[in-house]
């Protein structure tokens, strides 16, 4: 009910009544599906839930207010880059000229459409020093996919096929691993130095002539750029292997690092985070891919091209036969590279130089208000994001980690990424961004050291939190022990249809 | 910087709190000779000139034109409700539901979408969502890999080229073999995947077959004989995999009922814009035996320490953030909020607004059918079709482009969708959903039948002929 | 911060800081301003607040969600008709042609909105059952000042110039005798009949010479058709006197009762209530007016006029010479007739009538099942809303109506609207509407009935509520005594512009 | 009904409880001789065939126009936020904050409001909103009657015609007197309010007026001089009433500077789309000591009962619901959602950018003026002006419908703005604001060059000329 009464809400299917709804789409002949087998018919029809507008209306916004999102308050999410998601870009993705368009639409219908997105190709090779850009894929994981792809491609059409392995380091995403998987190859993990880079004498003794590539993510995981990256690479190409770079953090170094001009192979931008298309929950995002030249051929098809009249067309099948072929259906999630676009071109040059300074200063500016309550195990320069950890609180108190992120919930705040990388003890990964003002990432600094001081003072409200959240800490063993993945029991819409 | 909150002074405060002059400082850890000079794009551009661009560019798509395209992305009619709530801040700034004390709005939207597609497919366990049609394709093949342990794929021809081809590019990745199943080439059942044929590829004992992937409706607009393929491919140990259009699913068997192991399929007729591809909704949905081999995002019900009922997701160890190399897929960004979309769509239209949809299509395909047929284009197949079709039109890619001039998109020519293909040459496969109009549909018959009447009079058939030439 | 933290928000000055901002408008030349005169030139700039967009967004999310709202839960403020505002019908209102069309444009460029809005017309006049209908007013009081200057134009254009007097039930919304005096009339306060209706005897021995209109409410304030309307309006017009209908009830009687068929001569009618266009938070509205054959030439102007050739226009200035003229500027709230247009298509004949049954039906199942806990003044088939008062729970138990409103929303619902009118003792006026479901009204009477029981055995509990909204009661006394109106000591824009 | 819930079984139940066996006996007190029957209306309309109905009439208005109308309506760019906020149900269901406890949303927006507007007026006390800037003006002028119990009221002939016009009906229903000042015929003030006959009106001891009404930007684009009409006025005892544009308060003195005790206006122009004419947003503004006479809704900041601020409704002993038939004014549902658009545009925007709103239409009308000129339709006052000017074009109707065939939308001929006013037969009142583009100029003054060549060759004068004919 909103700002009162009970914030919980009955399911769509505990909502339903059967016979409500309807009045939006004219009725067929009733003969509409008589061509239509028998065997090929739905015998029972689905059990969907029956509501009238008004309670579709009512659940979704009382559901929304359940959440907790940028638009309402600071979301630290390391890693995810959690920053303002500006409303023109909503606009723009909605204009009927660019929400309408069929993706089998001829080129000739699309000319805006692909105008679009070869300006955005050529802006993102621009900002990440690469020769060429694919923007297909839908998100991170799926960039990676492809860049890792065109990898295996480039060897295999050197008849370099022994490469079978692929090198990453121990703080990296999960998605890393899980993709070298994906396209064939064999994970080789490498361990973090103590400055929490990469170990590159370690590194150094797994590269070789099985390596078919390194995926680095760069600045890392923990927020810290690889100096010695030019010595990575370096070794990269001389053992023949090749360096892609996960460009999920891209937003720290924006006019500062261009990862092809650095001499990187391959790398994934995620819009979703350094051009700030919204994470909508959990998605929908776009992982553009930017290659060096050698690996043009294989980019997936289709690409944009642009004829010598200005005119703009789709590749047709089979005109770049290296390619690795489609990784998806149709062109790419437009509507987030609309977005993208809109946000690029809202911040020009000198724009997206700001977002980077902006979002290391006030990174670094959180890291030197942490540093005397919490341990920074990595206490340098950071870039957009850093490590804390709660471990030498945990020794003193009992305290972890997970309930500091708890209590920040009821200090008002959103906890930032916890338990992640992996690497570090009860570590809580804190991404301000560009776009939290001053005052903000100074309220936050105060909950984190006032959390610090009641896991002394006061440990078991620490532990016990959230109380102030719609809910407090879920049974998440029985939930998995048990899975309930599905409403059951609504009986069908079998009532016969309202008018 | 637009929307940054920081003056001069601010920054000021953070460089001296940091104890440091100059923010270049920190970046001194960029090797000096990797280190990029300024962008070169152009300076901001105030949002009242991005605008104007925006609406400019926008203006150079045409999206006035009376249009027969289907193949795997729908027009539909959505109901404004639906975009007016998922404008809403708290859902799409979001982000995935970590913390799920405050993030029970999206969890239990997850939760009801799962339950709403369950109820569609027929099959109890459902992802959170996945990139689009074509790449849920994809991992639903690899699963059967992954259950059966055996690496080889049979995918009907008639199935969208685009999601063959992606599910050709993953395989490749996996080291997996994929094979097409051929389409009858002409008689009752031509443009439906040839069953002998499949038989066949099955029978093949030293390369036992983990997944046969088939399309209902097909991408010709044909209905399959689902139970048949289910039932082939269960006798050869393999498992079956639907590829299915979730609309047809209120009027059409769904996958659950007929056999399939695993759904996968498009989820863009469920309210979600044309946007030129994406974003889309990739559903992927399987039995629950088979439920620790899906990849992406579960959301689970349970309760919270005081027993409240409460969401949350749930057997993560599938997915990479737990499993790194070991995961079910690397998917972390997913299409939460296409998934969202499509919930609301379906709480808004409801059951039987969601069959009327359905039966709307198939009411006016009969209705374009039968004008095009008059305007000289026979359907080209005999086989039963939901809202789909393909009509033979001689010359169908000029054509085609001769009533672009004139306002109409005339379906994609078939030969363009699956080159190569017996008896498609000459087709169009059209398509009509509840928003054809029948004057859209004369629009497109006047004008195909002075098109044909000025190309040529040697007198095509006037009447619908069943099989290829 | 939405779903956890402080829920109240600082003002927007307190959200300023100096130099924030920009970056959406370019920048005109330095001297756009040079031509204007030194003396007409603002000194000061004004010390507007300075947010950037992030902080405007979660400034106005998280304000909006101390709000309730029909969009959040049940809101049945009798008198205000609180249903459920179809989503299409915001949608509509926005289309570029509708929205981005200007008042000034000559008729050639506006025939989409002159078309909608001489149909609309024409469906008042059907419902309304009157002879005409201007769209000009903006609510229901502009229309009620429209309306009663109307009868004052027509009673001097036949010399009836000694009728200076307007009749008002005593059980009227305060807009109508503060129209009579706006118009320049004399309220004459007409006294409640025992069974609510108004008072015939006293009607009839204030009726005379004097009387230039008698404004009914119908169905009245207290939710119940004046039964003896007939003679009201036979006696009225024997008196030489018009009769005004006050159509802010009219959801109630859709296809039952049209007040022109009826004999009323003018009537308002309230699209914010009747067609469902939202209320906004205190507007906008409209409020058309209806007439009969009589007072057309007194209509405001400029009317929308059909030409022979199927085109329209406004009239042009001076066409109707009787018009008494503008009551506003340009040609009325477009926006909100459009929304009112897109609702009263959806419905059609039917489902205006279902509209009015299901009002009725629901209003009376509500006193039905409140009868027991709360007196029923007037306890008879009302119509869509009914009076309910707490006077003899106050009696035993000195909770007041005030204080179970305020309990109500500790159970999450609107409280009803409460003291209105003023001649029920503790009343409570509930206008359940027609888009409430069963379970929503069954949840409302058990919350009524329930707070009924606490007033007996905890009447602390019910004095002090709210208990669970945002803030406790106010201190109105000093808010009126020391009245702070608006902000002070913002210092001023007065920080370089920032780029 | 397309959006009800209640079902044939939730009828019966209702009527089970109350006890009757039908609805219709709910209305059996509607006398039987009055009874109507069924309505003559369509049938219910299916949203799917509703949407295509707007959207075709919203097709017939011309929205796409090179445009220079102003006129009390103005063009400008809003940012996208401003409106996506305002779609919140939150905000737009919600009814006047009568129970401030679960309004405090609303209650604060409008006290920022109030509070927004009290600095760009220079006034402090400002309502919560009234109709539109003609209802406000009007209002305005009664409350210089009911302050100063006078009964005459002097109006400015360049406030805008419409507010006149609603003024003289508000006056006309309260019985008092409305005297319009005329404008200086020729000359360098040409086109402003004449002060001499203001001062001959203010003379008349006779009839004391209560209010004298101009408008800073006159209805002709011009500056007047406000500090001299308010001293006139003042010295007569009357009160002083300026009509405002709230854009160009960012730039221009505001009223509580130059002697004003009331400021009235339109706020469409603070992010209010046009709508043809409405809902807008009508502005008053008062000094303090006219806060008892103010009509309509005032929110005032206090504290509840556990000393937390909070925002409530106050001096409610003003209002219709309390006062009835002696409040200040009638005013009951006004223009809430109008006020938070116009909040969040200023928000949004900010100073800065208000003042490169106001100055950029300032720059654009330079532009405008010269490119006109320069086309044979120079300026005809010579007074100062922000950003709408009066242009000579001989036989102005004529040209202007033949422009329009063009596709431009060249500003009002003020024969039919001012009719009869001396000097203005052959003028075109034109506007420019931030969102006129120097294509759109081009395109107005090419035009217009063409239709001034071919209509006529003794030509007019080619540079500004001051002064009327
Ligand atoms: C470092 C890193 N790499 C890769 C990814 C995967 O990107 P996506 O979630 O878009 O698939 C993420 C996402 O959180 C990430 O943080
Ligand atoms: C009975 C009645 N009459 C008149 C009005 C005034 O209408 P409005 O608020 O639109 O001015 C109302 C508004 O609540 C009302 O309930």
């Amino acid at each position: 009910m909103g700002v009162v009464g009970e914030r919980l809400q009955p399911t769509l299917f505990e909502r339903s009544h059967p016979g409500r709804g309807g009045g939006k789409i004219p009725h067929p002949p009733a003969d509409a599906l008589a061509r239509i087998p028998e065997a090929a018919r739905r015998a029972t029809p689905p059990a969907l839930p029956e509501l009238n507008e008004p309670e579709v209306v009512r659940h979704y916004v009382n559901l929304s207010q359940l959440n907790y999102a940028v638009d309402t308050g600071f979301y630290p999410l390391g890693s995810c880059t959690m920053k303002y998601n500006p409303k023109i870009d909503e606009w723009a993705a909605r204009l009927p000229g660019f929400a309408g368009l069929h993706p089998m639409a001829p080129d000739a219908v699309a000319q805006g459409t692909l105008e679009l997105l070869f300006e955005l190709e050529a802006i993102l090779a621009e900002i990440s020093g690469m020769d060429a850009v694919t923007l297909q894929p839908a998100a991170g994981a799926h960039g990676e996919l492809t860049g890792i792809l065109m990898v295996r491609a480039y060897h295999r059409d050197r008849g370099d096929t022994e490469r079978t392995e692929v090198l990453v380091p121990d703080s990296s995403h999960g998605t890393n691993p899980a993709t070298a998987t994906m396209a064939g190859f064999r994970t080789i993990t490498i361990p973090s130095a103590a400055d929490g880079g990469v170990d590159v004498d370690a590194f150094r003794a797994a590269l070789g002539p099985r390596t078919a590539a390194i995926m680095i993510t760069n600045p890392s995981t923990l927020g810290l750029f690889e100096s010695r990256i030019g010595e990575l690479l370096e070794a990269t190409h001389v053992a023949g292997a090749l360096a892609y770079m996960d460009g999920a953090n891209l937003n720290a170094i924006l006019g500062r690092f261009r990862p092809g001009q650095a001499g990187f192979d391959v790398m994934h931008i995620n819009t979703h985070k350094t051009f700030s298309t919204p994470h909508g929950g959990g998605g929908p995002g776009a992982g553009p891919v930017g290659v060096r030249a050698h690996l043009v051929p294989y980019l997936p098809s289709p690409r944009v091209v642009r004829e010598d009249d200005g005119t703009f067309r789709l590749e047709r099948d089979g005109e770049r036969p290296a390619s690795i072929g489609r990784v998806r259906s149709f062109t790419g999630s437009i509507g987030v590279l609309v977005r993208a676009y809109a946000y690029l071109r809202a911040h020009g040059a000198s724009g997206l130089a700001e977002v980077s300074d902006d979002a290391v200063l006030a990174a670094n500016y959180l890291r030197a208000r942490l540093r005397d309550a919490y341990r920074i195990p990595f206490d340098r320069a950071c870039k957009h994001e850093f490590v804390a950890s709660a471990s030498e609180i945990r020794q003193r108190t009992g305290v972890r980690t997970l309930d500091i992120a708890k209590r920040l919930i009821d200090k008002g705040f959103h906890p930032p990424t916890i338990y992640f990388p992996l690497t570090v003890e009860e570590g809580m990964l804190i991404e301000p961004t560009e776009t939290e003002s001053l005052e903000t990432l100074d309220a936050f600094a105060d909950a984190l050291i006032e959390i610090a001081g009641e896991a002394a003072s006061d440990p078991a409200v620490v532990t016990s939190a959230p109380h102030e959240a719609p809910v407090r800490r879920l049974d998440e063993a029985t939930a998995a022990r048990q899975p309930n993945l599905r409403w059951r029991g609504m009986t069908g819409a079998q009532t016969p249809c309202p008018d | 910087m637009p929307y940054g909150p920081h003056t001069a002074d601010d920054r000021a405060r953070m460089l001296a709190r940091i104890g440091i002059d100059a923010v270049d400082r920190l970046f001194d850890d960029i090797p000096a000779d990797l280190r990029s000079g300024p962008l070169r794009l152009d300076p901001p551009e105030p949002e009242l000139e991005l605008t104007a661009r925006l609406v400019a560019l926008a203006g150079r798509n045409r999206v006035d034109l009376a249009s027969f395209l289907g193949a795997g992305a729908y027009r539909h009619w959505t109901p404004p409700v639906v975009d007016q709530l998922l404008l809403r801040g708290e859902w799409y700034t979001a982000y995935t539901p970590y913390q799920p004390e405050v993030s029970q709005g999206t969890l239990q939207s997850i939760y009801e979408y799962q339950s709403l597609l369950a109820e569609l497919t027929g099959l109890d366990v459902v992802s959170a969502s996945h990139y689009d049609g074509g790449a849920a394709t994809a991992e639903a093949a690899l699963m059967t890999c992954r259950a059966t342990r055996r690496e080889r794929l049979l995918v009907s021809r008639a199935v969208h080229p685009h999601y063959r081809e992606t599910l050709a590019t993953y395989a490749r990745g996996a080291g997996l073999t994929v094979e097409e199943i051929p389409l009858v080439p002409d008689g009752d059942a031509a443009g439906t995947t040839d069953l002998d044929a499949l038989g066949r590829l099955l029978g093949d004992a030293e390369r036992p077959v983990a997944g046969v992937v088939a399309a209902q409706p097909n991408v010709l607009g044909l209905l399959e004989e689902m139970p048949a393929i289910g039932a082939a491919a269960h006798a050869a140990g393999a498992l079956f995999v639907a590829v299915v259009e979730p609309v047809s699913l209120a009027v059409l068997a769904p996958p659950g009922e007929y056999g399939a192991d695993i759904a996968a399929g498009e989820g863009q007729p469920l309210g979600i814009p044309l946007q030129y591809g994406g974003p889309y909704l990739g559903i992927v949905a399987c039995t629950e035996p088979l439920i620790r081999q899906i990849p992406g995002r579960l959301v689970g019900m349970t309760t919270d320490l005081d027993g409240k009922r409460a969401f949350v997701m749930t057997m993560r160890a599938r997915e990479q953030d737990i499993r790194r190399e070991k995961a079910a897929s690397n998917i972390c960004t997913n299409q939460a909020l296409l998934a969202l979309a499509a919930s609301i769509y379906l709480a808004a239209i409801g059951p039987h607004g969601l069959r009327d949809v359905a039966a709307s299509g198939a009411a006016r395909a009969t209705e374009l059918e039968a004008a095009l047929a008059a305007a000289g284009a026979p359907r080209i197949h005999a086989g039963a079709y939901l809202n789909e079709l393909v009509v033979r039109v001689p010359d169908a890619g000029a054509v085609h482009a001769r009533l672009l001039e004139r306002g109409v998109l005339a379906g994609i020519p078939t030969a363009h969708l699956l080159p190569g293909e017996p008896g498609l040459e000459d087709g169009l496969l059209v398509c009509a959903t509840e928003v054809t109009t029948t004057a859209d549909i004369e629009r497109f018959a006047g004008a195909l039948r002075d098109e044909l009447g000025a190309s040529s009079t040697n007198g095509t058939a006037q009447s619908p002929v069943a099989g290829a030439a």
